[in-house]
């Protein structure tokens, strides 16, 4: 169904118009434009401070913008202004959030963390009544292949290492069903070899849901990047694939080039 | 590892072994002695009052029985702590009455360790010699209030200042029932000499219909700091012939004369009644800054008699030579609480003797009978109203934190009842 | 009646004489206080007419038990002063020595109530032509509301005389207010009751409302249209001295709150042990003070000079002995917990426990009196208030406190490093700090604070065993409202609170007025949950 | 659904049940009182005492253990629970023969002359019971729902329900006070003692100590059991990761602070009921109850007990408990001395609790059994 929708036409699902931010004077945003379409795979670079936490948290309500609209694009027209919601409600419309550090449940094995994100009915006598479901289980046996975490299915998430960890958490949001994924640095801390593994993984989910990834690893924005966000000082400094913008002038002298510099 | 037990599995079996445990009476009491019981906060905010009676108590006991005990017996302590907390002062008493079986307990000082053990005492019918001023309004058949009752020193004090010319009053005091009775009964008092009420200072509270009900400043427990209510009281004062009548309790004492003393008021400008501080209490206070002011006790150190410095002498002796625990050696005073509960003891033996029995009942008519005992302050009668005849003084406070006595009152009734009787 | 007569004469014919005390009227006190005189009334009168101001030495001396009776070996008695240890003949003021053995003739001499009431009204008289201003202010109010008609021709001599401003105005303040009782003709009161309204009297107000409502149903209607007239001035001006007395009380109030929570914010605030413990490293102050002063007593003598330097001396002290038990304590098991700072609350509240009854067990449950050092009694005057000066040296401290603080953290090297650590113990280790020993330092440095506030506090509060746990709670609000890890926060939000509790008391009472300021603090921190100064932190993790 | 985790946790819980709710008062009625199997009746409401103390570890285990909610107001709930069922057995003590009304004493003494309106409703023991609820429940909701709404966490949400506890305990402490111009009187510092009856029976009688004490034990094992259910539902499970990670918990959708909230309410009510069963047991309730002092009490049970285990907390209480009227007693100068340094120890060398000790200390058990066992066969070889 969603395929279906890609090839009609690749409509917008997420627009970002105008969006400013200011903490204590700083602008951590400034008048941030930002348009993603369905199926999209999208990284956004940028250096240190360069806004990219704060964007983030603006899409997923945990901060609200000054000016500015956010707004979630349903099907049919159906639009959603992200500025009014709460952030357990975002996850509800669809937009799931993978945060830098892998965030999971220590004390509850993979399994209980795939259950508690599945896309079932959230509240409090829901959850106190909830009985697993055959299609529960085979979504989450599904999620747990995507992931490669079959074989430790009845470990405890705090026992798993920092790689499994990230796959873990993009496997919560994965169980979420979510339209929009927002990965925040899957590949930090992993090895050569996790890194590539993660790469397919989320080159197999674009399509099937638009995904916004954080990235520093180069070689990574390389291996997946189909279209590349520069940001810097709160604002869209280049928009491009990835070559486009890795031989831009600013793009090098802002960022690449001040890493290179660094190294 | 044992783990064919769960852990609940474990509790029950612990459960079951504990009750058992603790089914076990401790040393039951043998021939030659008596048990009796010592409840006072060892530990927790009233501890720097109750302490010293505790002390006192032992050296009593000790008194007693190198003298021949009671009926022959050594009494044989059994000191608890209530630890200032309330349902474990219930919980001690029903220990020392139920386990223990202790022939009468003397202890408590604050009104709510009282009413906690009062039920207690009413339902194994034991005896609790209770040493320290308390505001009066109850009487409990198995109580016996050694105490000083607001007429015994709230009262004397105040006719005493009338006599100096006093015309003004300002109530000051701790928030709990002995405060608030106290000056209830006093602002009655005050009203039926012919004060006028604009003359009590420290505010008054009004029913709905406005009718005065009860009058004082007053400040929680341990309250320190006493800035806003020491200018209210230098403005009463500033026009002369003015006191204070202060039941503040325990530690507040220290911040609220410190302030005193700070804001240049005199005992000469406005001398304060204290009614809970006592000599012991002095240990903590500055006393340069207390010089002048006033107290109300049935006892005072200074006494100077025959009775008191002997009282006072075994007492100094057996502090140099005690060997229990946790008594402080050094700087130690006696007071009237003490004394109380020194007379207590020797009343109970002087009452189980008459009786001839540690039967709790009958050492109750013994006492209700009326059994006189020649104290270090003086004779002290008990009355058929579980109170004591005593002798009331009123004294001066000195630099060395003692009283200089200015009046005595001779045997004066003890009468809990008091509210409403100046209408 | 003649006694007055004589009081009248005296002050509008004598000239003031100002000496050491002359002989005759030493010798008088003497007399008097040997009981030697025939009529004290007589004898007081002829005191009187010398005007002479050791008069108000001797008598405070006299209440203080600085006087004695002593017998000399020719068996005459004779009446000594003691001065710093030393004893004078009162009669001479030369030094006299006891001797060894003789102490037994030395008798500590007592004047009655009565006869020092009669001796106070005679000084205030005499203080009526002090040198000193604020002791003349003082003895004219005070006989102006004795409202004895008496003192009226000695007060009206004395402010004609009168050149200072200030004590001018006082003086006639005095004098209208005899005036109220002792008015000969109506006018003459309603002009007082006019005038105090001028001056805005605020020692005549409750007697100017007395008349006020006296004369409101049938009395005389100009009267009371002044007294109400001169009611509302003197309110108007009282709810400013109020409102003014409060924020300098709050102020007062604030920098005890900011000093005792000073320690907690290093402890707490920035090093994240929720020390439960921390009133008893205030109590640790208290106590040391306490030894301190006992030392001090026994070397020294309660009576020398040295002697009021204990408290001077004891600051540092406590600093040290409560810094070095925190030391070993940190050491001990503190640092094992710098992880889990829920469990570092039980820890330190058992060491709560444990100190508690340990103090109990070598001081005493009682407790135990620790002496304000003579410098500081005594009060200063700002205005239209006044502030005693153990507040003000309180209020001097607490700036004092923040500054060395401040100057730590950031002047020094061992300031970077406690930034540094506190803000993450992984990196600032990275880094080659020694992140153990910056650890041990700073919290013993909390403790030395907490410490410092136990010995300040031992001069307007009581020092025992259980001291700390009045402050404890307070101690915690004031570091969360002023936001964890910021020491400004904390003393901001120690002089709020504390001037909104001043204001408070006034309107609901000591007690409602605490549980308000609880209150507000709890909604202010739904408000703005990092407090007044949040820590920044972007981090998303909990 | 299986409650619990093994059939043995069953087992035991029948058996405790079995135990506590038979054996003791049974013992306590038959058998014959100088048998060392008699348990007097002194002991029995001790027993109650501890075993409401111990419900009221497991209100604070549900927050603290479970959700990672360090609540210092635990107490503060006990004492709401206490209070409305106090003013009930207040008002069931009927004409006090010494002042000749039928008021409680305390209000003789504040000049009342009628029983204010708000005490009426307590007459009645049905009433009483939702109070004995919904007071403290209602106090959680209103500060949980300010507090959570408000993102407030970890230590500030310590301290700030120490601060709630320390207000309102001032409050009580208050002969009288007003709020939101209501005069509000509780007893003061004295607060409620004397009781003389309830619902009909007398306080004193040896049966009303067994039926508390059972009544008590009763609502412990029904505890144990509802906690065991929601551990195992979906409802636990979010429970316990919000204690692992919220924001993971609030993006996956949940809110949060519901879920909070409704945990908060759930034990402050058990905490209430707790307090309630309490009261007639110790016969006082007054604002001693509801310091700060107290609230902590509650969490080194928790943590004494191992804090996160459905056993941990009755453990803790019991112990601590014991060992509080065993030491007042057995050591009256130095036993904070003994309690403050057990409890450093605990959090140093037992981070799981009692509970936890028998896992921490298998190794060592093992090692010594292992070391008997390999004697044991050299003994078995070398014999023959």
């Amino acid at each position: 169904m969603v395929l279906s929708l890609i090839h009609k036409s690749t409509p917008l699902i997420l627009s970002v118009d105008g969006v400013s931010k200011s903490f204590d004077g700083f602008k951590a945003i400034n008048d941030l434009s930002f348009y993603l379409e369905e199926g999209e795979l999208r990284t956004v670079i940028g250096p240190n401070g360069a806004g990219k936490s704060t964007f983030m948290d603006l899409i997923t309500a945990r901060t609200r913008p000054d000016e500015g609209q956010i707004t979630l694009h349903l099907e049919e027209g159906h639009d959603v202004d992200l500025r009014r919601v709460r952030e357990h409600q975002v996850s509800q419309l669809g937009i799931g959030r993978k945060f830098q550090n892998p965030t999971v449940y220590a004390s509850h094995s993979v399994y209980d963390n795939l259950l508690l994100s599945l896309n079932n009915n959230r509240g409090i006598w829901a959850s106190l009544r909830f009985k697993e479901q055959k299609r529960d289980r085979e979504k989450i046996f599904e999620v747990m292949k995507a992931i490669r975490l079959q074989d430790v299915k009845g470990t405890l998430a705090g026992a798993l290492s920092h790689g499994q960890k990230q796959w873990l958490e993009i496997g919560m949001l994965l169980a979420q069903d979510p339209k929009i994924m927002l990965v925040d640095e899957p590949a930090a801390g992993m090895s050569d070899e996790e890194t590539d593994r993660t790469g397919e993984l989320l080159l197999g989910l674009a399509g099937k849901h638009s995904l916004i990834v954080i990235e520093h690893d180069m070689e990574f924005v390389r291996q997946i990047a189909s279209r590349v966000t520069v940001l810097h000082q709160g604002s869209v400094l280049k928009e491009g694939d990835f070559d486009t913008v890795r031989s831009d002038e600013k793009v090098v002298e802002v960022y690449l080039g001040r890493q290179a510099r660094k190294h | 590892m044992n783990n064919t037990m769960s852990p609940f599995k474990r509790l029950a079996a612990s459960l079951a072994l504990l009750a058992l445990a603790a089914n076990v009476s401790y040393a039951e009491e043998t021939d030659g002695t008596v048990k009796v019981g010592v409840l006072h906060s060892l530990s927790g905010t009233m501890a720097i009052s109750e302490t010293s009676l505790r002390d006192i108590l032992l050296f009593t006991f000790d008194e007693i029985n190198a003298n021949g005990g009671v009926l022959g017996k050594r009494i044989e302590p059994v000191v608890v702590d209530g630890a200032s907390d309330w349902p474990l002062f219930a919980e001690k008493a029903e220990q020392l009455l139920a386990k223990d079986k202790v022939a009468a307990t003397f202890g408590c000082w604050t009104s709510v360790s009282r009413k906690s053990v009062l039920p207690v005492y009413e339902k194994y019918n034991g005896l609790l010699f209770y040493p320290v001023q308390y505001e009066g309004e109850e009487l409990s058949p198995n109580i016996f209030y050694t105490a000083e009752a607001v007429g015994q020193q709230a009262i004397p004090a105040v006719d005493f200042l009338l006599e100096e010319g006093i015309k003004k009053f300002y109530l000051i005091g701790t928030d709990y029932v002995y405060p608030q009775t106290t000056n209830l009964v006093l602002l009655e008092y005050l009203l039926s000499k012919g004060i006028p009420i604009e003359n009590i200072g420290g505010g008054l509270r009004k029913d709905a219909k406005g009718e005065v009900i009860s009058a004082g400043k007053y400040t929680p427990f341990s309250h320190s700091d006493y800035q806003q209510i020491v200018s209210e009281i230098k403005d009463f004062a500033a026009s002369g012939d003015a006191a204070v009548l202060n039941t503040v309790n325990g530690d507040s004492n220290v911040s609220f004369f410190k302030e005193i003393a700070a804001s240049g008021l005199t005992a000469d400008d406005c001398p304060i009644v204290s009614y809970s501080l006592s000599e012991d209490e002095f240990r903590a206070l500055p006393t340069k800054d207390l010089v002048g002011h006033l107290g109300c006790w049935t006892y005072f150190m200074s006494l100077d008699t025959p009775a008191n410095k002997k009282f006072i002498k075994n007492w100094e002796k057996w502090l140099i030579k005690t060997k229990a625990s946790g008594v402080q050696k050094s700087d130690r005073v006696t007071c009237s609480p003490m004394v109380l509960s020194y007379n207590g003891v020797y009343l109970w033996k002087k009452a189980v003797e008459k009786a001839g029995t540690f039967e709790v009942e009958a050492v109750i008519k013994a006492l209700e009978s009326g059994i006189s005992f020649d104290g270090p302050g003086g004779t002290v009668t008990t009355q058929k109203n579980h109170h004591l005849t005593k002798n009331v003084f009123i004294g001066e406070i000195l630099e060395d934190g003692q009283f200089d006595i200015l009046e005595s009152f001779d045997d004066v009734y003890g009468e809990p009842f008091l509210k409403g009787t100046f209408k | 009646m003649k006694k007055t007569l004589l009081i009248c004469l005296h002050f509008l014919l004598v000239p003031l004489v100002y000496s050491d005390g002359d002989s005759s009227s030493r010798k008088m006190l003497e007399e008097l206080a040997l009981g030697r005189v025939d009529s004290v009334d007589d004898h007081l009168n002829d005191l009187v007419e010398t005007g002479d101001p050791f008069i108000k030495v001797f008598v405070d001396a006299w209440r203080v038990g600085e006087i004695y009776e002593y017998e000399l070996e020719n068996a005459a008695k004779v009446i000594l002063h003691r001065v710093s240890e030393q004893f004078e003949l009162l009669t001479s003021g030369e030094a006299l020595d006891v001797p060894e053995g003789r102490e037994k003739y030395l008798k500590k001499s007592r004047a009655s109530r009565s006869l020092r009431k009669d001796l106070s009204r005679i000084t205030d008289t005499i203080d009526l032509a002090s040198p000193d201003l604020d002791t003349r202010i003082n003895a004219a109010l005070k006989l102006g509301q004795g409202q004895n008609k008496d003192y009226l021709p000695s007060l009206r001599a004395r402010f004609e005389r009168e050149t200072n401003e200030k004590a001018k105005r006082a003086f006639e303040e005095a004098i209208m207010i005899s005036l109220l009782k002792n008015a000969e003709k109506p006018e003459e009161r309603l002009g007082a009751v006019v005038r105090l309204g001028e001056l805005a009297s605020l020692k005549g107000r409750d007697l100017v409302i007395k008349i006020r409502n006296k004369n409101e149903i049938d009395g005389d209607p100009k009267l009371f249209a002044a007294a109400r007239n001169s009611v509302l001035k003197i309110q108007k001006r009282q709810s400013i001295v109020e409102n003014v007395g409060s924020f300098f009380r709050g102020l007062s109030t604030g920098s005890v709150l900011l000093i005792v929570a000073f320690g907690l914010a290093i402890t707490f605030g920035l090093m994240g042990i929720i020390n439960m413990a921390h009133g008893e490293f205030i109590a640790i102050g208290g106590y040391t003070c306490y030894v301190v002063q006992n030392v001090f007593e026994s070397t020294f003598g309660i009576q020398s000079s040295v002697f009021q330097w204990f408290f001077w001396v004891s600051l540092p002290i406590s600093f040290l002995v409560a810094a070095v038990i925190g030391l070993v304590f940190e050491k001990g098991f503190i640092r094992f917990l710098y992880r889990r700072p829920l469990e570092s609350l039980l820890a330190t509240w058992g060491l709560s426990m444990v100190m508690r009854q340990t103090f109990r067990l070598v001081f005493g449950a009682a407790n135990v009196s620790v002496e304000t050092p003579s410098v500081l009694n005594g009060t200063s005057t700002f205005g239209l208030v006044s502030m005693s000066d153990t507040r003000l040296f309180i209020v001097v401290f607490a700036g004092f406190v923040i500054l060395i603080t401040w100057l730590l953290l950031s002047k020094t090297n061992l300031g970077l490093y406690i930034r540094a650590v506190m803000q993450n113990r992984n990196m600032a280790s990275s880094l080659g700090i020694p992140v153990a020993r910056v650890n041990s330092l700073t919290f013993a440095f909390g403790c030395g604070l907490a410490s410092l506030a136990g010995a300040t506090l031992s001069l307007v509060s009581n020092v025992g065993p259980s001291m700390g746990q009045t402050y404890i709670v307070d101690s915690f609000m004031v570091v969360v409202a002023g936001g964890l890890g910021n020491l400004i926060g904390a003393g901001i939000s120690a002089l709020g609170i504390g001037v909104t509790d001043q204001f408070l008391q006034p309107l609901l009472g000591p007690v409602m007025g605490k549980i308000v300021v609880l209150f507000a603090i709890i909604l202010f921190l739904q408000w703005k949950p990092g407090g007044l100064f949040p820590t920044k932190s972007r981090s998303l993790d909990d | 659904m299986n409650i619990f985790d093994t059939k043995k946790e069953l087992s035991g819980f029948v058996l405790a049940g079995f135990i506590l709710m038979g054996l003791l008062p049974l013992s306590n009625t038959i058998v014959p009182e100088d048998s060392i199997f008699h348990v007097a009746g002194y002991q029995l409401s001790l027993w109650g005492k501890y075993i409401t103390y111990a419900v009221l570890a497991m209100s604070l285990n549900l927050l603290w253990g479970y959700t990672g909610l360090l609540c210092l107001c635990q107490s503060l709930f006990f004492a709401l629970g206490g209070y409305a069922f106090g003013m009930y057995l207040m008002l069931q003590v009927g004409v006090d023969p010494v002042y000749n009304t039928a008021l409680p004493d305390f209000m003789d003494f504040l000049g009342y002359s009628e029983l204010p309106g708000y005490w009426k409703p307590f007459k009645n023991p049905v009433f009483t019971m939702l109070a004995v609820m919904a007071v403290p429940g209602l106090v959680a909701f209103v500060f949980g729902f300010l507090a959570f709404q408000s993102r407030i966490k970890g230590v500030y949400f310590s301290i700030l329900t120490q601060a709630l506890t320390y207000a309102v305990c001032l409050l009580f402490f208050q002969n009288k006070f007003t709020l939101l111009w209501v005069d509000f009187t509780f007893g003061g510092n004295n607060g409620f003692t004397d009781f003389k009856k309830i619902l009909g029976a007398n306080i004193n009688d040896a049966s009303t100590t067994r039926w508390l004490f059972i009544g008590s034990t009763a609502f412990m094992l029904i505890v144990y059991a509802l906690i065991s259910i929601m551990l195992k539902t979906k409802f636990g499970k979010v429970q316990q990761a919000i204690r692992d990670s919220e924001n993971r918990v609030r993006f996956s959708g949940y809110s949060t602070t519901t879920y909070k909230l409704f945990i908060f309410v759930l034990s402050g009510v058990i905490a209430g009921i707790a307090g309630a069963f309490y009261v007639p047991q110790v016969g006082i309730i007054n604002p001693g109850e509801m310091t700060a002092a107290k609230s902590l009490d509650v969490v080194v049970w928790v943590a004494l007990g191992g804090r996160g285990t459905k056993f941990g907390p009755i453990l803790g209480a019991i112990v601590v408990s014991m060992l509080k009227s065993y030491a007042t007693r057995a050591f009256p100068d130095s036993w904070l001395i003994i309690l403050g340094a057990i409890f450093i120890l605990v959090v140093l060398f037992m981070p799981n609790g009692l509970v936890g000790l028998p896992k921490q200390l298998a190794p060592w058990i093992n090692r010594i059994r292992g070391k008997e066992r390999r004697a044991n066969t050299r003994k078995t070889v070398t014999a023959p």
